[in-house]
C-alpha cells in the first residue's frame, strides 16, 4: 500500500478513467477505440488502484468470482448478439434500418449520429465489459498470487 | 455390403481373417478341453515349480522395463548417442530447428523454383 | 431438419462455445448440471456433425458466409471477391469434424472421472470445450486469418490443460514448451498470411488459389506455412515439444492433443493442395514431406522403444504413426501434376494416409486413455514402476490389447486396412518407403509387447496389491473409441467409400472448393 | 558450434524474409480491390461510420467473436493454474 | 526494385522479427525468451498495420473525415484481433512461467529441462 497522497489522487482518477474509458466503449462506432481499447483503458485504472492499495485491500471489493462470472456474462451477450442473426445467417447485423441504432448515416463525410450502428455498438459493449471483468480478473490474480496470498476457485 | 477393399493391385477382406479367427479359436477350445478336469486351486498344483528351489518374490520375479531389449540397445548404441543429441530438452533448441528447416526448406523451394 | 443442417456449420463451432462460456456459471451452482451441459452438448454436436456429414456426402461442398444476407452468398452482389468469412465444409472436414467429435466426447467422459479429485473442474471443462470450439473452427473455416485465430483457441487453451496439474514440475514445463512454440508458429503463419495478403489483398482460400501466381513472395509464403503448421504437427526434426507437452497433460487432453496434431496437419494439407493447388512445385514439396514423413516413422519408433515414461512411450509412436499419414500424402502430392499417376497410385496413397488419420485417431487416444489409465491406478507413469497390473485391471488390458494390435497393423484390426492401401501405392512410387513402413510397423509391436509387458504381464506386484478397476465412466469413453476400431476394422471398405474417398478427391482436385466460393456469383 | 550453425540459419531465415518484404508492392500502393469495397459500402450495409468497427464487428466478425474467444481462454487459463490447491494439500 | 526506401516499413518489420528469433534462440533466461516472443509479434503486427497504408490516406472513420483516400481498414482489424491474441499468449506465458519458478527456483531455461530424450 502506497502513502496517503498517491491514494486519495488515486481515488479521484479512477472516476475520469472509468468515463473515459465508458466513453471510448461506447463511442467505439464513431471514433477509433471499440470494447477491447476501451476496456483496456478501464483495466488500466483497476491497476492503478492496485498499485496505489495492495491487492489484499482490493480484493475486498473486486473478487475473482464475480469478475468471472461478469466475463462470461459478456462473453455470453456478444454469442448472443451473434446468434440473434441466425434467422438470415450468423452474425448478420439485424438492427440496421431499425429505430434502436439502426438509422443509416448521410454517405461520405459526415459529422457522427450516436443512433447508428446496428449490433455494433452493442457488441462493443459486451466486449467492453468482458475485457474489463477478464482483464481484471487476470491482473489481480496474478497480483494475489505474487504476494502469497489465495486466489479463490 | 461389401467387405472387401481394393487397394489398386491387390484386395483385403477381413470377413476371411476373422473366420480364420474363429477357426483357430475353435482349435485352441478344442486342446484346452483336453487338459485335466481335476485342477485345484491354492494347492501345490498351481504354484510355481522352479527345480525345487526357492520360489523369488514377485518384485523379483518381474522383469522391468529397464532389462527388455537389452540386446537391441546395445547392437544401436552408436545410432542412439546420434538420435538422442538433438533431445536436449532445452526449449532454445527447438526453435533453431524451427528456423533452420524453415531456412532450407524456403532454399529448396527457390532453387526449384528457379530449375524450372 | 433441413434449417437445421443448412445451419449446422456454425452451429457445431458455437454450441460448444455458447456452452463453455455457461459451463463457469452453472458450474458454480451445481456439478452435475455442468457435467450434463458438457456431455449433452457434445453429444448434440455429434448428431449435427454425422446429419451435415450424410448431407454432404449427398448435396457436396457446404458454405456458410458469416453475416451475409443469406448464407449462400458468398461473394456480395456486383463485385467479384468475397468479403466476409466463409466457412467452407468438404469431404476432407468433414472427415477431421467426425474424429474430432467422436474423441472430444470421448475424452470429456473419460474427465469426469479422471480429474474427479482434482480442483479448478469448472475451468477444466470450459477449456476443453473451448479447445472444441478451437479444432472446429480450424477445420471448418474457409478464410487464412480465421484459421489463425482459431488455431490460437486450440494451441491456448491446450497449453493451459497440459499445465493443468500444478502441483507438478514437469506439467508447467511442458505446458511452456508447448506454448512457446505454439505462439512462435501461429505468429509465422500470420506472417505468411501477411504476405499473400500484401499481393492479392484476399484472405480467403478459395478466392486465392484461385488468384495465386507462386511468385518469390508465395513460396517464402509457402516455407513458412508448411513449416509452421508441421512444427505444430510434430513431425520430426521439428517433434522435440511433441512428447514433452504430450506427456504430461492429463490423459484425456492429450488424446484430444493428437487431434489437435492432426487439425494442423490438415491445415498443411489444405495449404499444399487448396490453396497453393494446381500452382504448387508439386514434386519438390512432396519430397519434402516424404523425407520428413520417414525420418518420422523410423526416429519416433525407435525413440519410442528406449522410453520407460508409458504417456512419452505414447507420445513418440504419435510420432512415428502421424509419418505414415505424411509419406502417403506426400506420394499423393509429388505425382499431383500427372493425372496417370494419380489415377494409378496417386489417389490410392493419399486415400491410404487419409485413412490412416481416421484410424489413427482412434487407437491413439484408446492407447493415451489406457495410459491414463495406468496412471490413475499406479499414480506415476513411469513403466519400471509397473508389473502384474493385468490381474486387476481387465478391461484395461483387454482395451490395450486391441489397441496394440491395430496400432502395430496386425490383421484383421484397422490398422492394416489402412497400412496396406499405403503400403501398396507407396511401394509404386518408390519400394524403400514401403519397406521402412514395414519395419516401423515390426518396432511398433516389438516396443507394444514391450509395455505391455512390464505393465499388465508378470506376478501381481505388492504395491498395487489394493488397486481396483478404474471408473466407470473412463471404461465408457475407452469402449467408444473401441467400438470405433471394431466398426472400422469389419468395414472397411464401407468406411473408404462414404469417407476416405470424398476426403482424399477434396484434395486432389481443388476445383470445388474453389468453385463452391467463387462459382455461385449471383 | 550451435552458436555459430544458429547465427548462420538465421541470417539466411532473415534473408529471406527481408529479400521477401521488399518484394513487396511499394508502401503506400497497396492492391485494394476488398478493402475499397469495405470502404465504398460499409456505411450503407452497417449503418456505421467507423469502417474498422464495421470491420471488426460485421465483415469479419467471427475473428472478433475468436478474439474475445481468445480472451476468455486465457484468463480460465490464468485462474485455472493460479488456483489453491487446497483441497489437495488438507488431504496430503 | 527503385522502391527500396519507400519499403522501409516493411524492413522494420521483419528485422524485427529476426531480431527476437535471435534473443528466442540465444536467450536462457525466460522472461527474456518471453519478451522475444513479445518482440515478434510486435514486429507481426507492425508488418500487418503497414501493409494497409495509403500513401496520404486518413483513418478509415466518416466521422469529420477529411478529404482524401482512406487506408485499408481490413489490416487494421487483423491488428487489433492480434494484438489481443498476444496479450493472451503473453499473459498466460507469464502465469506458467511463476509455477516454473515455484517449482525449480530458476528462470534457466536448461535448468528446467526435466523431460529430454
Amino acid at each position: 500500500m502506497l502513502s496517503k497522497i498517491v491514494r486519495t489522487v488515486a481515488n479521484q482518477l479512477i472516476v475520469f478513467i472509468l468515463i473515459f474509458g465508458l466513453y471510448v466503449i461506447a463511442h467505439g462506432h464513431l471514433t477509433p477505440g471499440g470494447g477491447f481499447q476501451g476496456g483496456a483503458v478501464i483495466v488500466s485504472g483497476v491497476v492503478m488502484l492496485l498499485v496505489a492499495f495492495s491487492s489484499k485491500e482490493l480484493k475486498k471489493s473486486l473478487r475473482e468470482r464475480v469478475l468471472s462470472i461478469m466475463e462470461s456474462t459478456g462473453a455470453l451477450i456478444f454469442v448472443a448478439l451473434a446468434f440473434a442473426g441466425i434467422g438470415t445467417a450468423f452474425f448478420y447485423n439485424l438492427l440496421v434500418g431499425t429505430p434502436i441504432f439502426g438509422r443509416i448515416p448521410a454517405p461520405g463525410p459526415n459529422p457522427g449520429d450516436f443512433w447508428t450502428g446496428g449490433v455494433i455498438p452493442l457488441m462493443n459493449l459486451a466486449v467492453g465489459l468482458k475485457v474489463v471483468a477478464g482483464l481484471s480478473a487476470v491482473v489481480l490474480a496474478l497480483a494475489l498470487f505474487a504476494s502469497g496470498e489465495e486466489v479463490e476457485e | 455390403m461389401t467387405f472387401i477393399l481394393e487397394s489398386g493391385y491387390a484386395f483385403w477382406n477381413p470377413l476371411i481373417w476373422l473366420i480364420a479367427f474363429a477357426v483357430v479359436m475353435v482349435v485352441v477350445y478344442f486342446f484346452r478341453r483336453r487338459g485335466k478336469k481335476e485342477y485345484k486351486k491354492d494347492t501345490a498344483q498351481t504354484r510355481i515349480f522352479l527345480c525345487g528351489e526357492e520360489v523369488p518374490e514377485a518384485e523379483q520375479r518381474h522383469i522391468r522395463v529397464g532389462n527388455i531389449y537389452w540386446g537391441f540397445f546395445e547392437t544401436l548404441k552408436e545410432y542412439y548417442n546420434q538420435v538422442l543429441r538433438p533431445h536436449t530438452g532445452i526449449i532454445n533448441d527447438y526453435i533453431l530447428w524451427f528456423v533452420a528447416i524453415t531456412a532450407i526448406s524456403a532454399i529448396i523451394l527457390l532453387i526449384a523454383g528457379l530449375a524450372k | 431438419m433441413a434449417a437445421l443442417i443448412a445451419q449446422s456449420p456454425i452451429l457445431i463451432i458455437a454450441i460448444p462455445l455458447a456452452a463453455a462460456f455457461l459451463t463457469l456459471p452453472i458450474g458454480m451452482a451445481s456439478k452435475k448440471a455442468r457435467n450434463a451441459l458438457v456431455i449433452v452438448s457434445l453429444t448434440f454436436v455429434v448428431f449435427l456433425v454425422f446429419a451435415l456429414a450424410r448431407d454432404i456426402s449427398i448435396n457436396g461442398i457446404h458454405v456458410y458466409t458469416l453475416g451475409a444476407t443469406s448464407p449462400d452468398l458468398t461473394i456480395p452482389k456486383g463485385f467479384m471477391v468475397p468479403v466476409r468469412i466463409i466457412l467452407e465444409v468438404d469431404g476432407m472436414s468433414m472427415l477431421m469434424a467426425i474424429i474430432w467429435s467422436i474423441v472430444s466426447l470421448a475424452a470429456a467422459i473419460y474427465s469426469l472421472s479422471h480429474i474427479a479429485n482434482e480442483t479448478g473442474q469448472n475451468r477444466f471443462y470450459t477449456l476443453l470445450l473451448l479447445m472444441v470450439t478451437g479444432g472446429f473452427g480450424m477445420m471448418f473455416t474457409g478464410d487464412l486469418f480465421n484459421l489463425f485465430v482459431f488455431l490460437e483457441i486450440a494451441s491456448i487453451s491446450g497449453a493451459a490443460l497440459i499445465a493443468f496439474r500444478t502441483r507438478f514440475a514437469d506439467t508447467q514445463e511442458g505446458g511452456f514448451k508447448y506454448i512457446v512454440v505454439s505462439a512462435i508458429a501461429s505468429l509465422m503463419v500470420l506472417f505468411a498470411i501477411g504476405l499473400l495478403y500484401s499481393q492479392y489483398n484476399l484472405l480467403n482460400i478459395g478466392a486465392l488459389a484461385q488468384v495465386i501466381q507462386y511468385t518469390t513472395l508465395d513460396k517464402i509464403a509457402l516455407a513458412l506455412l508448411l513449416i509452421a503448421f508441421t512444427m505444430k504437427a510434430g513431425m520430426v526434426p521439428l517433434h522435440l515439444w511433441f512428447p514433452d507437452a504430450y506427456s504430461v497433460a492429463p490423459a484425456s487432453i492429450t488424446g484430444m492433443l493428437v487431434i489437435t496434431s492432426h487439425a494442423c496437419m490438415y491445415a498443411a494439407f489444405r495449404v499444399c493442395f487448396t490453396l497453393y493447388g494446381g500452382m504448387l512445385d508439386a514434386p519438390v514439396v512432396g519430397w519434402i514431406l516424404i523425407v520428413f514423413g520417414i525420418l518420422s516413422m523410423f526416429v519416433g519408433v525407435t525413440m519410442a522403444i528406449f522410453q520407460k515414461d508409458v504417456m512419452r512411450f505414447m507420445s513418440y509412436h504419435a510420432i512415428s504413426q502421424l509419418g505414415y499419414m505424411w509419406i502417403g500424402v506426400g506420394v499423393g502430392l509429388a505425382v499431383l501434376g500427372n493425372a496417370d499417376l494419380v489415377a494409378t497410385y496417386g489417389r490410392d496413397a493419399i486415400s491410404g494416409g487419409v485413412f490412416h488419420i481416421l484410424n489413427h485417431a482412434m487407437y491413439k487416444p484408446l492407447l493415451f486413455f489406457t495410459g491414463g489409465a495406468l496412471f490413475h491406478c499406479t499414480g506415476t507413469r513411469d513403466l519400471t514402476k509397473m508389473g502384474g497390473l493385468a490381474h486387476k485391471l481387465k478391461w484395461t488390458t483387454v482395451l490395450y490389447i486391441i489397441g496394440t494390435l491395430s496400432i502395430s497393423g496386425i490383421p484383421p484390426l484397422n490398422g492394416f486396412s489402412s497400412k496396406i492401401l499405403i503400403y501398396e501405392s507407396v511401394y509404386q512410387f518408390h519400394p524403400i518407403l514401403t519397406i521402412t513402413g514395414i519395419i516401423v510397423s515390426i518396432l511398433t509391436l516389438a516396443s507394444f509387447t514391450k509395455a505391455f509387458h512390464s505393465a499388465f504381464m508378470g506376478a501381481e506386484l505388492p504395491e498395487y496389491k489394493k488397486v481396483k478397476e478404474v471408473p466407470r465412466s473412463m471404461i465408457i469413453a475407452m469402449v467408444i473409441l473401441a467400438a470405433g476400431i471394431v466398426f472400422i476394422t469389419l468395414f472397411p471398405s464401407l468406411i473408404v467409400n462414404w469417407t476416405i474417398h470424398p476426403a482424399a478427391d477434396a484434395l486432389i482436385d481443388q476445383g470445388p472448393y474453389i468453385n463452391a466460393v467463387t462459382g455461385a456469383i449471383p | 558450434m550451435r552458436k555459430v550453425v544458429g547465427l548462420i540459419l538465421l541470417l539466411v531465415l532473415v534473408a529471406f524474409l527481408v529479400w521477401g518484404v521488399l518484394l513487396i508492392h511499394p508502401f503506400g500502393y497497396p492492391p485494394s480491390d476488398m478493402d475499397d469495397y469495405i470502404i465504398d459500402n460499409a456505411q450503407e450495409q452497417t449503418a456505421n461510420n467507423n469502417v474498422v468497427a464495421s470491420v471488426v464487428f460485421d465483415y469479419r466478425g467471427f475473428d472478433t467473436l475468436g478474439e474475445a474467444t481468445i480472451l476468455f481462454t486465457a484468463v480460465t487459463g490464468v485462474l485455472l493454474l493460479l488456483r489453491t490447491l487446497k483441497r489437495r494439500e488438507e488431504s496430503s | 526494385m527503385e522502391h527500396i526506401p519507400l519499403n522501409f516499413p516493411f524492413l522494420a518489420a521483419a528485422l524485427l522479427v529476426g531480431i527476437s528469433f535471435y534473443i528466442i534462440i540465444f536467450k536462457k533466461n525466460l522472461i527474456k525468451l518471453i519478451m522475444g516472443i513479445a518482440m515478434m509479434a510486435s514486429g507481426v503486427n507492425l508488418f500487418l498495420v503497414a501493409l494497409g497504408y495509403r500513401a496520404g490516406g486518413n483513418a478509415p472513420i466518416y466521422t469529420d473525415v477529411p478529404e482524401g483516400p482512406m487506408v485499408l481498414p481490413v489490416p487494421q482489424a487483423l491488428t487489433l484481433t492480434s494484438i489481443v491474441i498476444n496479450v493472451a499468449v503473453l499473459a498466460l506465458m507469464l502465469t506458467i512461467v511463476i509455477h516454473i519458478y515455484r517449482h525449480t527456483g530458476s528462470l534457466d531455461s536448461e535448468k528446467s529441462r526435466k523431460m529430454k530424450g
